[in-house]
């Protein structure tokens, strides 16, 4: 019986303390999970210099199953937590329904728009990022063959897609891009396995530099394309480091960022819809110490070229999404 | 389809069928002696997390190797505490052990690297590397054959060769010596082994012992040889495939290396490709790796080649009076 | 051989197993090093110290009643039904089907038809491996676990290439409209007075399941296909004796099995999300296997077990969101549960057996 | 070996000299499982290169005293000496070191393992199989010159003749150098010719100085070919002595322990008319061998018709067709009806309504649920009946209770019980629950198999008085049994079955046990 009330007390002690911190912000990873090395995991980083800089604390949940969205969204706005920051498209549904019913929370969601007052839609131009690392690609590959692949398959992902190869094309329209998808579900965001034999299949084909769009399973295709001796590129953080002198850039997507200006503006989050593009900063190829004797002064000056075109608006890249298909295929 | 095409659907088979056939051979000793294994799936990812583990905390694939052996062979022997010694359901047991694996592999993978479940990347040698045969730089030259030799057949891990030679192997202990025999024969009537005075205990704890090694190396496989790392519920149902392998393969080794290569190729042909287009037909990507389960149903209702499991299988042992 | 007395079959050695699954399910706690005891305080404001907590503890607890019912319905025929998973994503697939093609005037006639079409998509899933176990001998362990592939592998393919709305990226199918929403367990207790949380997901299902308990309860006990059911259960040659259909006996308790594993879709698809996603069913149909087996087959002891593992789910939720105890934990107490209550049961029940003895001599 | 020859038929020497000393001796053999005593304080000495015979009813404790001298289990007190050493006997594996064999009566051998493999499985000389095949091919060659114990050893069990398989049984113990073979009821499922043959070779095995322990309940048997007998009651052994000096009355007497009711108290049957016509029925079995070979049958009302013969010879089938779950071919007519003998309308619930009521042989296996409660034991068959039923659908559980508490009350089960699980009563109490229920349905026709199998003395006088009565009542009644005794003693006709055919039909006042016996060996008798 003691026994019983003292789980008891120490029920009611946490039950408290969950209370009093209620105000903190939150973030709700996606399928991929935290540590995918990718989307999830430059959500986590922009958290984490939110947490370092402002000495406060977040809370984070990484769910488990496609059923556990709503659960979860709901179970954080009710503790109190403000402003809620959820990675990913999926999210769009149940954010749409729960919103409403915490008109006093600020949400923010990544890589979808939800048109609710209190909801903060964060896009990125993927297709411009996608078209820089496309450029370099082009000129680092030997063999004229370059490969993509893409982890879920969905119009999303067909923007970071086009976009590439029209950077390809732009260098040499007669370049080869090899095209694949890990899935149809959102399990194709974590399966190294087969992003490792999609790359090993593509190298087989002749490609020389892959483009892996695809969360977790991109680890695989770095993976597959160190050990099969060519170049790859990562996406979303920066991959760059995870197989130094192999890896030939990453494009990155600053979800870094956006998370950490959430949780910076916090309560005061703005509602509307927030375009991360290339002028922004949102999306850039990732030139690091790691990548430094892979990137040759010409793609250097290429890409800069090519960047300056975009922010003037001199080169316009095709965004898959608006109508569905892509010039260059 | 060219021929380089083939070639590499054919090699990334033998590396997607490697881990189904050891596990399917695990799953052909445990089911021979009479113990029925639906537990292969968890034996796996235990493998596979504790290979993958002491590998990336030692840098060494081998002692990662040996930690998944162990590992499975802890959660064979709750197998076999539960079939063999206090009798109680094969199956049930199975289910509980494949739960058990994917819940503790997160629990114990987050408690340690804190990855949410996940253990760091392997790299150098924490990994098993890719063996060159011999020859195979010299004769990539020679047209067909010299491709075959050194994409095919060359340049796979080691555990690979070894899943390989398993089969001969495993047909040879089967077939040819006294504890195939008697392996054999206590999955059929242990009474028959009992009354010749054979410990139907014993044999049983050996053919899940080798079961549990054999998912070991199945494991370590995925984790430190395909994949560079553990990644949650990394084995995705290849215990179950394997299970639907053996019983395609009437539980014999020979037919086990078909099916699992079979399985193998279905599954490197839905990576490559989407759909198939086969003329009118649409084969979507669900249907295929849907047909191994699908062939297993076909061959369960005996309407092709009826496969009779062992007949003491899945019942535990108890002396008649 | 000495029995145990009934009461120390029914009650005491299944209690004692869960003692001893929650023991080391302890010591997996203080592995990790988390204190169990904050742990399960946790736990336990977090499942049952609110009506938010109840009402989530009951969502989770009328998904278990249902599968649970449907392993237990077939176990008293002898037969492992292992995919009740598959059969209540198919399920799931009925109840979107019902929903979204028929216009509903209001929901309860739409819960009539949902449930029909719950039922029916559920008993379709396991009629074809209980027709195979039933005239091809087929073990049916194997095919309901192939089924349960198959099943995934073919909602998978609906979700993306047919149900999926134009335009979205989730493979999931539209919302279903709103006359189809179930009045949840808040609106239901607000009624005589309770005062509810309405933030869960608990709905009029949880009374549907409670009815399922006490029809299955009677169907077992008090009718002649129950009396057939455990005849059969108990000895097939003796059943085929007194001219129970071992073919019909396998073929309508894989049926009812089924039909009950689907009838879960209600709780999930219908009353909670709303739509039907991608792996809806969470592996509900393994848990019915922990509370069929906890509850000793009875839908007492299932709804009891079932009310266990949901507070076991609405906890480890909790427990993932307040600490950095992983929510696998859950899945370890489960299979914990499920060994020491189904398979490693003899270890629990040889030395009970033993004491018994002991002190029935002692009195004799 | 040397030495079991020489000291072979020295049977009067002295026993502590250790070259005469008896083959195998058990001093104060006791073994309990839980409450039940299977074996109290058993001695027992058995001479080099005889043949010893132990006989007992069911459940005497025979099987289970054999499993102990063979390690299948451990005795709770006494001590076993082989060849006057005392030996202990922990597991089989020490039974086969000490030289002991058996052949039981389920046989222990892999289905699907040829003989060669089923021989030296467990008996291998080393890790690799080659050699022990190739050493067991010529051994088994020479054992065949030598014993009459032919059989081809690269075929495959599941295709020989149960009597093949029982060769391979003994080739097995010989293999294993077995000095002392133990067979346990060894002629139950031979035919009569296979049983000759057995009974040839264990001459000959006896006659190389093998000592051999025969385990049965057929008195024949016993006086047939032992040298020695010793009697089994409940867990004891009442008595051993020289066959030679014994008859099978005293033999019977001592097994039952008390004079056997030879003639059970009854009038003379009035025959009515013609209740059941079976007519060429013929059944295959699923391994497509024919168990019926066309049998044709008639029973009449007020009557009992008894079928003899050896087990195996297609009674069980026959009741199994008439009770309705075996599907079968040809016609069967109840009260001039025509019955079907397959598809749908051939099942139990079937038969029941067309008033035929069948107490199967294996009544543990068929006739109970053995975790079922006595009322419930008592619905099963009928509990479809309208008069079980309530509001329509569901059962009347509680008038279930009620009836069966008057039916155990008249049938004088105890405990009276309903409630109490079937598995709980003794073996006559569930015979008699299986009566009460099918006897109190007041059928038109009995089919009635091994009525007194494993039942006490007591409770055998009264299902044979029950089954007078029903006669009496005017029921036609089918009995099958394998005691020759209770057919001659119940039956107003006597059926033979040998091989799925009926062999001739007698009157029990105009023929004896030895025309029977003919029949039931596949001759023709006298009178045919």
């Amino acid at each position: 019986m003691s026994c019983i009330t003292k789980f008891l007390g120490a029920g009611a002690v946490l039950a408290f303390t969950a209370g009093v911190a209620a105000a903190e912000p939150a973030i709700i990873y996606d399928l991929g999970g935290k540590y995918d090395k990718s989307f999830n995991e430059a959500a986590w980083h922009g958290a984490q210099r939110w947490a370092k800089e402002s000495g406060k604390k977040f809370r984070e949940v990484e769910i488990q199953s496609e059923a556990q969205r709503e659960q979860v969204l709901k179970r954080l706005a009710q503790s109190g937590a403000n402003p809620i920051a959820m990675t990913g498209f999926a999210f769009a549904d149940v954010l749409n329904k729960v919103a409403p019913e915490f008109p006093k929370t600020k949400f923010a969601i990544v890589d979808s728009v939800v048109k609710q007052p209190n909801v903060q839609s964060i896009v990125f131009t993927e297709e411009q990022g996608s078209y820089l690392v496309g450029i370099m690609a082009a000129m680092a590959s030997k063999t004229g063959t370059v490969g993509f692949i893409g982890g879920m398959d969905i119009p999303l992902i067909h923007k970071f897609e086009c976009g590439y190869a029209q950077g390809v094309k732009s260098v040499n329209a007669k370049d080869k891009v090899i095209v694949n998808y890990t899935g149809t579900t959102p399990a194709a965001w974590n399966d190294p396995v087969k992003g490792s034999e999609l790359a090993k299949g593509q190298i087989s084909q002749g490609a020389d530099v892959i483009y892996a769009a695809a969360g977790g399973t991109g680890v695989g295709v770095l993976q597959a394309a160190a050990d099969g001796k060519i170049l790859s590129i990562g996406v979303d953080s920066d991959q760059n480091y995870l197989h130094p002198g192999q890896v030939l850039t990453s494009m990155t997507k600053r979800v870094d960022n956006a998370i950490y200006n959430v949780f910076k503006a916090g309560a005061n989050l703005k509602p509307g819809v927030k375009v991360m593009d290339l002028k922004a900063g949102g999306v850039a190829p990732a030139m690091d110490k790691y990548n430094a004797k892979l990137v040759t002064p010409a793609m250097k000056a290429a890409v800069d070229k090519a960047t300056k075109g975009i922010e003037d608006g001199s080169i316009k890249v095709h965004d898959y999404t608006t109508d569905n298909k892509c010039p260059v295929e | 389809m060219s021929f380089d095409t083939i070639v590499s659907i054919l090699d990334s088979t033998i590396r997607l069928g490697t881990p189904l056939l050891l596990a399917c051979l695990a799953g052909l000793f445990s089911e021979r002696s009479g113990i029925f294994d639906i537990g292969l799936e968890g034996k796996m990812l235990v493998a596979a997390f504790f290979s993958a583990a002491v590998a990336y905390v030692t840098g060494n694939a081998w002692l990662g190797l040996l930690a998944g052996i162990a590992s499975s062979m802890v959660f064979a022997f709750i197998h076999g505490l539960a079939s063999i010694t206090f009798r109680g359901n094969q199956l049930i047991s199975g289910v509980a052990i494949n739960m058990l694996a994917s819940g503790i592999t997160v629990l114990i993978g987050q408690h340690w690297f804190h990855l949410g479940g996940i253990t760091p990347a392997l790299s150098g040698g924490a990994r098993f590397q890719d063996v060159a045969l011999p020859f195979a730089q010299a004769l990539k030259g020679v047209p067909y054959l010299g491709l075959v030799y050194d994409q095919l057949i060359s340049g796979h891990s080691v555990l690979v060769y070894v899943g390989f030679l398993c089969v001969p192997a495993t047909w040879w202990v089967l077939f040819k010596t006294r504890f195939g025999l008697r392996l054999r024969a206590v999955g059929e009537n242990p009474a028959a082994v009992d009354t010749a005075g054979v410990s139907v205990v014993a044999l049983r704890y050996s053919a899940i012992a080798i079961a549990g090694i054999l998912c070991g190396i199945a494991g370590t496989y995925l984790s430190c040889s395909l994949a560079a790392g553990f990644g949650r519920e990394m084995t995705a149902g290849r215990g179950y495939i394997a299970l639907a392998a053996l019983i395609f393969a009437k539980w014999r080794p020979w037919y086990a290396l078909g099916a699992t290569m079979l399985f193998g190729l279905l599954d490197a042909v839905s990576n490559r490709y989407q759909t198939i287009d086969i003329g009118m037909l649409h084969i979507p990507n669900q249907f295929m790796s849907a047909v191994p389960f699908i062939l297993t149903v076909v061959i369960l209702a005996g309407f092709v080649g009826k496969a009779i499991p062992p007949r003491a299988g899945g019942e535990p042992y108890v002396k008649e009076r | 051989m000495d029995r145990l007395p009934t009461w120390a079959d029914a009650i005491l050695v299944p209690v004692l197993s869960i003692v001893i699954a929650f023991a080391i399910s302890a010591i997996v706690i203080l592995g990790i090093g988390e204190n169990p005891i904050n742990a399960m305080g946790i736990m336990i404001s977090g499942g049952l110290g609110s009506t938010y907590g109840w009402g989530y503890t009951l969502y989770y607890a009328t998904n278990f009643m249902f599968t649970g019912l449907a392993v237990a319905v077939a176990f008293h025929a002898t037969l492992f039904n292992i995919g009740g998973d598959g059969q209540a994503q198919l399920g799931g697939l009925g109840v979107a089907m019902a929903a979204l093609y028929i216009p509903w005037p209001n929901w309860w006639l739409a819960l009539f038809g949902a449930s029909a079409a719950a039922a029916l998509f559920g008993a379709a899933w396991a009629a074809i491996p209980a027709w195979l176990q039933a005239k091809r001998g087929s073990h049916i362990v194997i095919t309901t676990i192939m089924f349960n592939f198959i099943g995934s592998a073919l909602l998978n393919y609906l979700l993306v290439n047919v149900f999926r709305p134009v335009g979205s990226m989730d493979p999931a199918t539209a919302n279903f409209p709103k006359a189809t929403t179930l009045p949840n367990l808040s609106s239901i207790l607000g009624l005589v007075g309770i005062p509810f949380s309405n933030q869960t997901p608990a709905n009029v299902t949880f009374l549907i399941a409670l009815l399922a308990c006490l029809l299955v309860w009677l169907l077992i006990w008090h009718t002649r296909f129950g009396f057939a059911l455990r005849a059969f259960g108990k000895s097939e040659p003796a059943a085929r004796y007194a001219g129970i259909s071992p073919v019909k006996i396998t073929m309508y308790a894989m049926l009812i099995s089924g039909a009950l594993a689907g009838l879960m879709s209600i709780n999930n698809v219908m009353g909670e999300s709303g739509r039907l996603v991608l792996n809806s069913s969470e592996g509900a149909g393994f848990i019915g296997i922990a509370v069929a087996l906890m509850g000793r087959s009875h839908p007492l002891g299932i709804l009891l077990a079932s009310i266990l593992f949901g507070f076991l789910y609405q906890g480890g939720a909790e427990l993932a969101m307040w600490t950095t105890i992983p929510p696998q934990l859950i899945l370890v107490i489960q299979a914990l549960v499920i060994l020491f209550t189904g398979a490693l049961d003899n270890m629990v029940r040889m030395p009970v057996e033993a004491v018994f003895h002991r002190l029935g001599k002692r009195r004799g | 070996m040397a030495t079991a020859e020489t000291s072979g038929r020295q049977a009067t020497a002295a026993p502590t000299a250790s070259g005469s000393a008896p083959a195998i001796e058990l001093r104060g053999i006791s073994k309990a499982f839980g409450p039940v005593q299977a074996n109290k304080d058993i001695s027992l000495a058995v001479k080099r290169g005889t043949i010893h015979g132990i006989i007992g009813e069911n459940g005497a404790g025979k099987s289970t005293l054999m499993s102990i001298l063979y390690g299948f289990y451990k005795a709770d007190e006494g001590e076993i000496l082989v060849g006057g050493q005392p030996t202990p006997i922990h597991d089989s594996q020490a039974a086969i070191r000490a030289g002991i064999g058996m052949v039981f009566q389920h046989f222990k051998l892999v289905h699907n393992f040829t003989v060669l493999e089923n021989i030296v499985l467990g008996a291998e000389d080393g890790a690799l199989l080659g050699p022990s095949l190739s050493k067991a091919r010529k051994l088994l060659k020479s054992l065949a010159e030598e014993y009459e114990l032919n059989v081809d050893p690269d075929q495959t069990i599941e295709n020989l003749s149960v009597g093949h398989q029982q060769r391979v049984e003994i080739l097995k113990a010989l293999y294993r150098q077995a000095d002392i073979l133990i067979l346990d009821e060894p002629t139950g499922v031979l035919t009569p010719a296979e049983a000759d043959h057995l009974f040839r070779i264990l001459a000959n095995l006896k006659r190389e100085g093998k000592t051999i322990i025969l385990i049965t309940h057929k008195l024949r048997e016993i006086m047939e070919i032992t040298d020695t007998v010793s009697v089994m009651r409940r867990g004891q052994m009442t008595a051993t002595v020289k066959t030679s000096e014994t008859s099978p009355e005293q033999l019977a007497e001592l097994m039952v322990g008390r004079k056997v009711l030879l003639r059970v108290e009854k009038k003379p049957a009035t025959p009515g008319k013609t209740v059941l016509e079976v007519e060429n029925l013929k059944v295959v079995d699923r391994f497509g061998v024919e168990r019926l070979k066309g049998v044709s049958l008639n029973v009449k009302a007020g009557e009992i018709v008894g079928i003899a013969g050896v087990a195996g010879n297609g009674q069980s089938e026959l009741l199994e067709v008439l009770g309705g779950f075996t599907a079968a071919t040809g016609h069967l007519r109840m009260n001039g009806r025509e019955l079907d003998v397959s598809g749908r309308h051939s099942d139990g619930q079937t038969r029941r309504h067309d008033g035929i009521s069948h107490v199967p042989e294996d009544r543990q296996h068929l006739g109970l649920i053995m975790d079922f409660a006595a009322w419930e034991n008592v619905a099963f068959g009928y509990h479809n009946d309208p008069a079980y039923q309530r509001n329509g659908f569901l059962m009347d559980n509680a008038a279930l209770v009620r009836e069966t508490a008057a039916k155990m009350q008249r049938f004088d089960v105890r405990p009276p019980d309903p409630k109490l699980a079937a598995k709980n009563f003794s073996g006559g109490n569930q015979q008699k629950l299986v009566l009460a229920r099918e006897i109190e349905r007041n059928p038109d026709l009995l089919l009635i198999g091994q009525p007194t199998r494993g039942v006490d003395i007591g409770a055998i006088e009264f299902i044979h008085q029950q089954i007078v009565r029903l006669r009496d009542a005017g029921k036609a009644i089918l009995l099958v049994s394998v005691e020759l005794d209770e057919i001659m003693s119940l039956a107003d006709r006597i059926a033979v079955m040998f091989d799925g055919r009926i062999m001739g039909e007698r009157l029990p006042e105009e023929t004896d046990e030895r025309e029977l016996g003919l029949l039931m060996a596949g001759m023709k008798g006298k009178a045919a």
